[in-house]
């Protein structure tokens, strides 16, 4: 069973079984809801932004562990990034996710431990849910105060 | 029932499946417990094809030439087997790409071309997505309005709501008749005379019937009844309507291409006679080759043979996965009431990681909505387990599948 | 043209095609001049579908076993595969089930919506039967008009006409690129920029194309661009729609069911991302693999180089069968400006006696009105006869044509 | 090529060289026109009905040998039969068409020739297309002059 292993590092289950970050924020810059069309899972994702500056960030709703460890995982890495920073981080754990890239622990922080998932195609949906939820919200984010202001 | 017929040796059987013959590549067993959505396919089906394309491959209906001939003959064999299976007039079977297209040929062929606001067509809360979205489609061009039966906690329908359901706005009743993901097995004979009472048609989605057990459509009576080759130990890209051949009759043609005319002039066309006027160009030919096969591949065995074996299955099932904690079964629990489809939920699991471990052990099983979102809203859950059995499913996959879902629970410290 | 590549070896070619290497039953070779109609399939296609069903058959897109995820590679290189082959980009790369069905994907998706009265749909005079009933069908529906491009004696297009044919009321253009009837290959990357300079889309017939030369679906620039996969050494079940991504996008679904949702509620549903938002229910797998087969057989031979044997076809044909008395060659004499689909018509001989008397001499041709009823009334016959030739077609074939064809004459004591 | 000269019998190229009946009746008592959707073949068929008997039948048209030796047949075969006879043989034809009948010489006359072409599906419609016509032509007979009378 390497395989599973491999896919379901120690990192994974501990982050699956002690989520970070999770929860909503009540007067949220930004907020996302996005769905797994392969399986259903939901996740909510707010977003706090001051000074362009992601000071909180938090992720909600049901899923396999994979979705929940990568939310898990993404609060912990995002929180206190520049939006900018933010997005790059993101794109780096797409490519990733698609095999596109050497990961950079750096960057990644803890979700580096997902790497394993590029292999399992339908498992890469699980682990980029609430990642490209943080991708949305920050457009949402800036695509309102443009607006607002 | 089932019990004086002889169910079917589901172990001797694997041997005529190469591909569960034939251990995987890391040399353990496979166990295939993903048969509701697709079969493995018998030597005999994949044998039959590559005759056609060595032999006598060539298109059908026109050529003049012997080959030709003979494949008209071996593709028409296949619809000719088809309408055997089911028990229908030949003439009244379609031969469509699935069973999708099947239920939107009819839904766009009759239904943009007949529904006006106000009219209302009912589907079941355990429809497949199939049976949703083409109605969902149509009633969006046409002003229509898609109606829901609902269904009880125990995963079957609500006959008395069903009934108060169908009025004189109900056009069509779509029901299916065993559920992809409950199994349940519906009363689809009575509900099609529930439609036909109010003047509204009928069409039974049998899609996870006709593999798995004798079903007679002329008893059945729908006007519209379909299934789909790959479940059926058939090869992809083949799927049958059998339309009641009146009601085939009055309705214009769907896809427009070669073959399904008469004549065609600039100024507009005629159509053949049914069922090539709803074959539109190049049909599935060698599918309908592979078709032809599968479906005396089963009769060979008996489908009320393999309905026994499936029986037995069911009993073998439930006891299997009542051992294993946190787990309930979605779905009736008598074997007379179900088919051969298993559907879960597991407390602090989800289908996705139990899937990933079942692989794991080389176990087949899918996980997700099936297809079958709004069920899963009435279920209160976003997505289940499925483990679904045939006519080669063993106790020993069974037996596995139990003893790893008990080891799944450790494994991920949800005890 | 043509001269600087080599040209294929026919006779070599034909080993790796096991109905052409196998003498038929009755011991003699086969002359298989119909692959117009539909290709013969080489042995690794065969190969290529046998071992996807016997080692990873499982249905697609959502499993989450091993084996799932490998059918849906497989079967996404398929879609890879063709998309490559005409050089267009992938997202826009729809697997249907024919040519047929994809033309009417585009006329029922979008234009039952799109069309009103005073819209115009324009077809030329040589389209197939697939490139012209579905837009009567729609406009009979919508009350759009479908006009038709006129021909010339020569069996090409009007340019001049077709251009004064084009209109504001113009909403799409249709037009093949190589005539199944008369070989006739049409400046379509011209057609397709006199249609978007009025603002309407192109669609490209390129059944007949496809299979035969390099085709290059991003040059040509079409809306919408279809060829069919058991034209192309492929399996029969599938054919493709090049689509321009930003049009399919902007169109809403066609078959509606499983695979092509994003969410379904009982209110209504959202749709998948292009190309699956056009794909519903189980596609063709197993065809799909077979057809990336085909065509890595047939770019490991090169396309231009299959198209430089068919230019020295045409020569070797037209030069065979001046040879026959009173036979009339339709369609241009120039290589350069045709495929391999050779029709003709034959004083006092009708197409069905001279097919059945080449059938005695084991020669395969086609005879009819090839799905192209108002083509056969511009050139003023009811039907015709018609060898079509491929990367397997020999001169050996071509000779035994010309002999049977001139022996049919005193046998039928026409002289 | 024992198969091509059991489809093509010496009586069949006789019919198709020297066809009879061919031609249109003027003031016919029904006419049909049909065509073979495979190859586009027309076919007109003319009856002159008096006393319940065809006492002329006409049929024109261009086609292929086996649809012009049947039609010359047929209204060899037709000619002076009453409606009704006719009609059985149409069907006695019919039936060996499609190989469900012993062929009788007695009812078909030169047209029991044409038997071979029951192993050639896509003929059978070329052989039966001026027979079918025939029963149509009857059909149309008796629909107007129930009608008008
Ligand atoms: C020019 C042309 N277009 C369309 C088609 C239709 O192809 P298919 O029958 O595979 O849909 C054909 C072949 O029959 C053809 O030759
Ligand atoms: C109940 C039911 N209906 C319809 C379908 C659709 O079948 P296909 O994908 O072959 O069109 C399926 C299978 O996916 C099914 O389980």
């Amino acid at each position: 069973m390497g395989g599973l292993d491999d896919l379901y590092q120690q990192l994974i289950l501990d982050h699956y079984r002690n989520r970070r970050g999770r929860g909503r924020i009540d007067h949220a810059s930004a907020s996302v809801h996005e769905h797994n069309p392969v399986c259903g899972d939901e996740c909510y994702l707010d977003i706090l932004v001051l000074d362009d500056r992601l000071v909180e960030v938090r992720s909600d709703g049901d899923g396999c562990s994979i979705s929940q460890a990568a939310a898990s995982m993404l609060t912990e890495v995002a929180e206190g990034k520049r939006l900018e920073e933010a997005l790059e981080t993101v794109e780096h754990f797409r490519l990733m996710m698609h095999g596109e890239v050497e990961p950079d622990e750096d960057v990644l922080g803890d979700a580096i431990a997902l790497e394993g998932v590029a292999k399992y195609p339908v498992r890469v949906k699980c682990a980029l849910l609430s990642w490209l939820a943080l991708r949305d919200a920050i457009a949402g984010y800036r695509e309102t105060t443009a607006h607002g202001g | 029932m089932g019990n004086s017929v002889t169910a079917v040796d589901a172990t001797a059987l694997k041997a005529e499946f190469p591909l569960l013959a034939t251990p995987r590549p890391d040399g353990r067993t496979l166990h295939y417990l993903d048969s509701a959505a697709t079969s493995q396919k018998p030597q005999a089906v994949l044998d039959a094809m590559d005759a056609y394309y060595c032999e006598t491959n060539a298109n059908v209906h026109r050529g003049v030439y012997e080959m030709a001939a003979e494949a008209t003959d071996r593709f028409e064999a296949g619809r000719t087997a088809a309408a055997r299976l089911v028990n229908h007039p030949r003439e009244g079977l379609v031969l469509a790409k699935n069973a999708t297209e099947a239920i939107n040929l009819v839904a766009w062929a009759w239904g943009t071309r007949t529904l006006r606001e106000g009219d209302e067509i009912l589907v079941t809360g355990m429809e497949h997505h199939s049976d949703i979205v083409p109605w969902q489609i149509v009633a969006t061009i046409t002003g229509a309005k898609v109606v829901f039966a609902p269904i009880t906690p125990g995963g079957e329908l609500d006959m008395d709501a069903l009934q108060g359901l169908i009025t004189e706005r109900t056009r069509l009743v779509g029901v299916v008749h065993a559920s992809n993901v409950l199994g349940t097995i519906n009363p689809v004979a009575e509900i099609v005379t529930m439609a036909h009472a109010v003047g509204a048609l009928a069409l039974v989605d049998a899609t996870q019937s006709v593999p798995h057990m004798p079903v007679d459509a002329t008893a059945i009576d729908a006007d519209f009844l379909v299934f789909t080759g790959h479940k059926l130990c058939g090869p992809t890209g083949i799927g049958c309507l059998a339309g009641r051949p009146s009601v085939l009759e009055a309705i214009e043609p769907f896809l427009g291409g070669g073959e399904m005319i008469n004549d065609v002039t600039t100024e507009g066309s005629t159509w053949a006679e049914i069922p090539l006027k709803f074959e539109a160009g190049t049909p599935p030919i060698a599918e309908a080759v592979g078709l032809a096969a599968a479906i005396e591949f089963l009769e060979g065995i008996g489908l009320d043979r393999i309905r026994a074996h499936e029986r037995e299955l069911c009993v073998q099932m439930l006891a299997a996965l009542d051992e294993v904690p946190g787990l309930t079964v979605l779905g009736p629990r008598d074997p007379d009431r179900r088919g051969a489809a298993f559907s879960w939920v597991m407390d602090d699991l989800h289908p996705h990681d139990i899937a990933q471990f079942l692989d794991s052990k080389n176990i087949c099983v899918r996980a997700g909505h099936h297809c079958a979102k709004p069920l899963m809203r009435v279920l209160g859950t976003q997505a289940t387990t499925r483990a679904s059995g045939y006519l080669y499913t063993t106790e020993e996959d069974v037996l596995a599948l139990r003893d790893a879902l008990i080891e799944c629970r450790s494994w991920f410290g949800v005890g």
